[in-house]
């Protein structure tokens, strides 16, 4: 069940280890530990130079191909590579949207010109990306979009008028791809198209959106006939649903072993305080350390055992109770850091409101079982996809 | 009654803007609403006896309005001015003693400061020694409930053989700092104190051997808080089950799905039970003082209501921002706020394990609990 | 919040305690603390017996109205009564469902000429009823049940066919009332009829259901034309499921108190092994038996809170929460019990299959959140009926 | 492929009427079923050497069988000979240690009688005594698997220096007696071993100072149960949702009810979690025979799958009785069988807190674990 990694992917852990040795000091040493959730909105333009920086050695989009500048990698490579990136404490990267997502779309599903226009910036760290899914009226049930992209005829553009919400860092970003409906009388899946629209211009407004920690970190993006051009739309008109779901293919748990290097130094910095103030004798703390311990260390065998899986790129069994479990991990993690703080949780870092970081932990990880599909939405997936659970009867509105 | 005239007093001076305002203000509560309050609900006076202007009514009133403070997250110093008339009305009659009673009676806020939070909510940090010239009060208290806006507090204090003390100090004699503490709640604002050699005479003394007194001001103050915890784990539910029943998705109110509409049974479920057991502490507080419950019996009600109402509280809050689902982490919506006093009201005083295993310590050990 | 008891309803306890004492003895000895949940079938005669015994002291049927042989006591009384029979290990009444279900329906909904014919041999302990509401395609969905009664012209009979389940000592009982569709043609809660019929006849077949203790308390009813008299239907034609729901609001929580008097003594009994076996020192053991202490305390004040409360016969908040807390309070102190005593949890009584009293616990607590409206329905029940959370689409079979 | 073939010769051999009668009969097994394990599918040798006739295969097989057979309820000795095994191996070569692995590779029931359930899995209650006339063994030990089925006994024992000695004995020897012990869960029966003043020589002495040896014996066999428990947890969520599937109400299966479906999802997850860390936990296992793991490292990876597995296969049973409703009350459904076999799994080599606390003592003391 180990991943096998062969002598080149040795090799290539240590090149990626020693770059970021040598490249993440100096000028990058404040944003090591930076950016991660919860703290998405800080370091920003320091991230943005060290996603060039990154870019200068090749350490951007290493699984697209080559041809792309990509670095063809293996799926061992890239756990490797995520590995390697949370151990040295690389910060949350500014580029992720358009690495993972975007540009996978694109390469799936976008024309030539379209990958000619995008990939290289993304590559090179110059434009950055954002993602416009959700809407106020569309969260779970996100087929019930009602931003709409209607085609111009004299202009030969896209006009593009409604509101999406949850649109991480669209502040900071060049673009964000948005899924629109180009047939106003469609419903559900049907009768939407996906598009690359620009942030930069006047039909776009962005709104922060001001979370329980004080900060904001997403943001309301509202859409008043912003344009995009007649060939900035993926597939064909009425695919998006396609092309939207197949982003939901793309990451075969690649990233998951780095993110769990992050739990861990969350875990780690639980277990020095607990044994620092005394927490560690209580029993109850006891069995929840051990219980966190032993969650993380489940998953990361369950990762394991996806990415050695099936090649067919269908999730796994194991691959699809995975969100469901880390989130509700993480969320546990949260409230055992306060209780292993005891009354100390409640002080801030300083006033007026500057949370500490397991304080960030804490209320952050309350949306991780929100985000990305509630935990109710992924219950729904597990019972209907992996055990063949019937759907609900389709309801009338109340 | 009561119930309804508090509520309805909350709905409208204590609203989300409120206490919204009154979190972001430099004084950390609202010393207007604060000042009604006492003049036209005079709910600091429920606890103090009649002979210092006070309504000297029980504790299963108290509970009714502390309830109804933690639904509408009331922002201000009654749980602390309420904790410190518990203790005045278990020490020994004395002219220091009435005065902070007329005190409270009057509106000042008296604020007890009781714990270093290391270990332990019963141990002071603070010390008596005699230097010769004079007593003098030294060291710190933390968490000392808004002592920023106390004009006296009440200091409890190691004695030099290891005894405790209770000591009348206004909070601007020489040698007395108080700085409020940032804190993750903002509704439950705290303060530390800190004595630097505040001499101090036999007359502030309110107890001289305070050490079992303390032990039952700390199981009434823990009905007080589970009282706050009750009204803010009914909160959460309500505020949750309005949001889920406005909705919709997939064509329907969500409160129409199962996995929404049985957290929302379990959340009434755990707050009902809270309730049942808030109200029996707070029969048993009144048993208590009139000498018709044993001590035993009074830190048992406590214990088994703070487990449960804070398990309460926290499960609900908590439950209650999932079935927000992504505008229950926004600023903008209180259950979030909810979410911060469950947690606050959680660990003051100790958390739940701890209350259980002093339950068990006296199913199993037979003898008496840790704490 | 505690009930208040008048001197008289203390000169109540004191005779209904005198009269157990003198009484529960001697031929009866044997019978105490038995014929419980998951003991039903034991000491039948006996207990026959028993009720006899209680008729001649008046203590059946307390809460009936004198003129039929009742007391007409107040609920106080009918909660001293419990607590005190509780106390005294009275054993599983045989003639519970006579007592609080076939009696109280007659007196609400039944003709005189009924009430005549069956409630003095219920009062006096000469007849013994079961229920027949469930049937195998109609559990959480009551309405559901196809069982029909059709009207013989002929014999002016009743003629009843179908099948019953989970009738609880059907085979020691001389009557079950029956709720049964006179309307062929109906569905649901419209077209039923509730029937009071004899079980000693050839168009009954009772079939006892073996469990996973081994033991059978319940039975399987069917009914191949099984005839009572035109005027054994209780209500109208069509009014059987009012008739039937009615029911459900008889037991105001009198009984709780004294169920909970035996949970007492359960819970006394793994506080006792937990001392000697060493698992009191158990820190995780030591939360969980005080858990349980705690549960049990607060079943008891919310049935104060309940009986204290509002006359109205509604049911109050904390009533509908009832069912569901001790349930799963009750199959919690199951598990308890087990992990209290550890491997030799696994020893039986003897061989081949005779349980200890707490293995019956552990096994029979799991049909607690099932029985009388599962978990799932008594949720259903909260948040529809006490929250107002509506009802879910109504579905297509699938 | 040893999946499949494990499953569909169980599927055949082991359905549900095969293990009641199995549990029936006056031998509390299934002799015949027993031979055709041993002679079809050779499953008594997965880790027996070669040069003992054994398939000298891995714990990971060994876990996908072991799995297997918890999801048919297989009442067969084979944790039995598998326990023995483990311990053979680990013990070092002697005639008596290669005469029972031959006997174990031959279809003979070899068991070890190890524990006195007194507190400890690893406490023997059996001593051994030097009367003069030579060496005698006296004492019992309980919770024997198939003990009465046993041709021999490894036998466990405290040398009179409180050091642990393993012996081979026959078991119809001089003052053996064995007893089969009626359990709640009649799938994997018990004995009672008992020793008069059995003699024995040194010849029968597979190890003389075993208790280090012991302890990663118990981890090993930790690592056979899990897999029995994930076998459990499977069939239990899959029974599960089969029987929702057929079973209507409301017009809907009731599969389709939410309820219903997410219980489920949280059985999935807790079954795959499972999963995850037995099948590290037999990768661990054969690193360990291989000298490329630690003890150390072979217990918590023992410690982490028990903890999960047992709360697995006993949430999964629960719920899944849950799901049938009624019928899960039934002897009729295997349902109850599931949960029978949870419990008993659960109880057998320490429970969940047990074993978390063992991780807390690595994670927190930095010592070692306290079994």
């Amino acid at each position: 069940m180990e991943l096998t990694f062969t002598a080149a992917d040795e090799l290539f852990r240590q090149e990626i280890a020693q770059w970021l040795n040598e490249n993440l000091r100096d000028e990058f040493a404040e944003v090591r530990h930076r950016g991660g959730p919860g703290d998405e909105h800080r370091f920003v333009d320091e991230r943005k130079a060290w996603e060039r920086r990154l870019a200068e050695g090749r350490w951007t989009c290493i699984g697209w191909p080559e041809a792309w500048g990509g670095r063809g990698a293996s799926i061992e490579q890239q756990v490797i590579y995520h590995e390697e990136y949370a151990r040295a404490g690389g910060p949350g990267r500014m580029g992720h949207i358009g690495d993972t997502l975007t540009g996978p779309t694109l390469l799936a599903f976008g024309s030539e010109d379209q990958k000619a226009r995008y990939l290289p910036d993304i590559r090179s760290g110059q434009a950055f990306w954002s993602q416009g899914y959700s809407e106020p009226g569309a969260g779970s049930d996100l087929a019930a979009i009602r931003t709409r992209a209607d085609f111009d005829d004299g202009s030969r553009q896209w006009k593009i008028t409604g509101q999406k919400v949850w649109t991480s860092l669209a502040h900071e970003s060049d673009f964000v791809f948005v899924l629109a409906r180009v047939d106003r009388d469609s419903v559900g899946h049907r009768g939407l198209g996906f598009f690359l629209v620009a942030l930069d211009q006047p039909g776009v407004t962005i709104r922060p959106i001001n979370q329980l920690t004080g900060t904001a970190e997403f943001n309301e993006v509202y859409f008043d006939e912003a344009v995009c051009a007649a060939d900035d739309i993926v597939g064909a008109p009425g695919d998006g649903w396609k092309v939207a779901m197949g982003l939901l293919g793309f990451e075969r748990g690649v990233s998951t072993l780095g993110q769990q290097m992050l739990f861990q130094t969350e875990l780690d910095e639980i277990i020095r305080l607990a044994k620092l103030n005394g927490a560690s004798r209580d029993p109850e703390i006891r069995q929840r350390i051990a219980e966190a311990h032993i969650g993380l260390r489940t998953m990361r065998y369950n990762s394991m055992r996806t990415l050695s899986g099936g090649e067919d790129g269908s999730l796994s069994r194991e691959a699809m109770i995975y969100k469901l479990y880390w989130s509700s991990w993480h969320r546990n993690l949260g409230k055992l850091a306060m209780d292993v703080l005891g009354p100390d949780a409640e002080l801030l870092e300083e006033g007026p409101y500057e949370l500490t970081k397991l304080q960030s932990l804490f209320l952050f990880t309350r949306a991780d079982t929100i985000y990305g599909g509630t935990n109710q939405i992924q219950r729904n997936l597990i019972a209907e996809r992996a055990l063949g659970m019937p759907k609900e009867p389709r309801g009338q509105a109340k | 009654m009561l119930k309804d005239t508090s509520q309805s007093f909350l709905a409208a001076k204590s609203d989300s803007m409120a206490v919204r305002a009154a979190c972001r203000s430099p004084q950390h509560f609202d010393a207007a609403l604060w000042r009604s309050v006492c003049n036209d609900m005079y709910w600091q006076g429920v606890l103090v006896p009649e002979v210092h202007e006070g309504l000297a009514l029980g504790w299963v009133e108290m509970a009714i309005i502390m309830e109804a403070a933690g639904e509408r997250l009331l922002t201000s110093p009654l749980f602390a001015v309420t904790q410190s008339t518990a203790l005045l009305n278990v020490c020994l009659q004395s002219a220091v003693r009435d005065r902070c009673l007329a005190d409270i009676a009057s509106g000042h806020v008296v604020s007890l400061a009781l714990t270093n939070a290391v270990g332990s909510w019963h141990t002071s940090g603070v010390s008596v020694s005699d230097s010769g010239d004079g007593l003098t009060l030294s060291g710190e208290a933390r968490f000392v409930p808004f002592g920023f806006a106390a004009s006296t507090l009440l200091v409890v204090a190691a004695n030099e053989d290891q005894s405790t003390s209770i000591w009348v100090v206004q909070s601007d004699a020489v040698g007395v700092s108080v700085q409020h503490t940032p804190t993750l709640d903002q509704t439950r604002p705290m303060s530390e104190v800190r004595l630097e050699a505040v001499a101090v005479s036999e007359a502030q003394r309110l107890s001289s051997d305070a050490g079992p007194l303390i032990k039952q001001v700390v199981a009434l103050s823990r009905i007080l808080i589970v009282a706050d915890q009750v009204g803010v784990a009914q909160a959460s539910l309500d505020l949750s089950v309005e949001y889920t029943k406005e909705r919709s998705q997939f064509n329907r109110s969500i409160a129409s799905f199962q996995a929404i509409k049985h957290k929302a049974a379990d959340m009434m479920v755990k707050v009902e039970a809270a309730r049942s057991l808030l109200y029996f502490a707070a029969c048993t507080a009144d048993a208590w003082f009139a000498q018709e419950a044993t001590d035993a019996a009074l830190q048992e009600a406590a214990y088994m209501a703070s487990a449960c109402a804070s398990d309460a509280a926290f499960f609900n809050a908590g439950s209650g921002i999932q079935m927000h689902g992504g505008v229950g982490i926004t600023e903008e919506y209180d259950i979030q706020l909810y979410f911060k006093r469950a947690r606050s009201t959680e660990s003051y005083l100790g958390r739940p394990p701890e209350m259980r295993e002093a339950i068990a310590c006296q199913l199993l050990d037979g003898g008496e609990a840790w704490s």
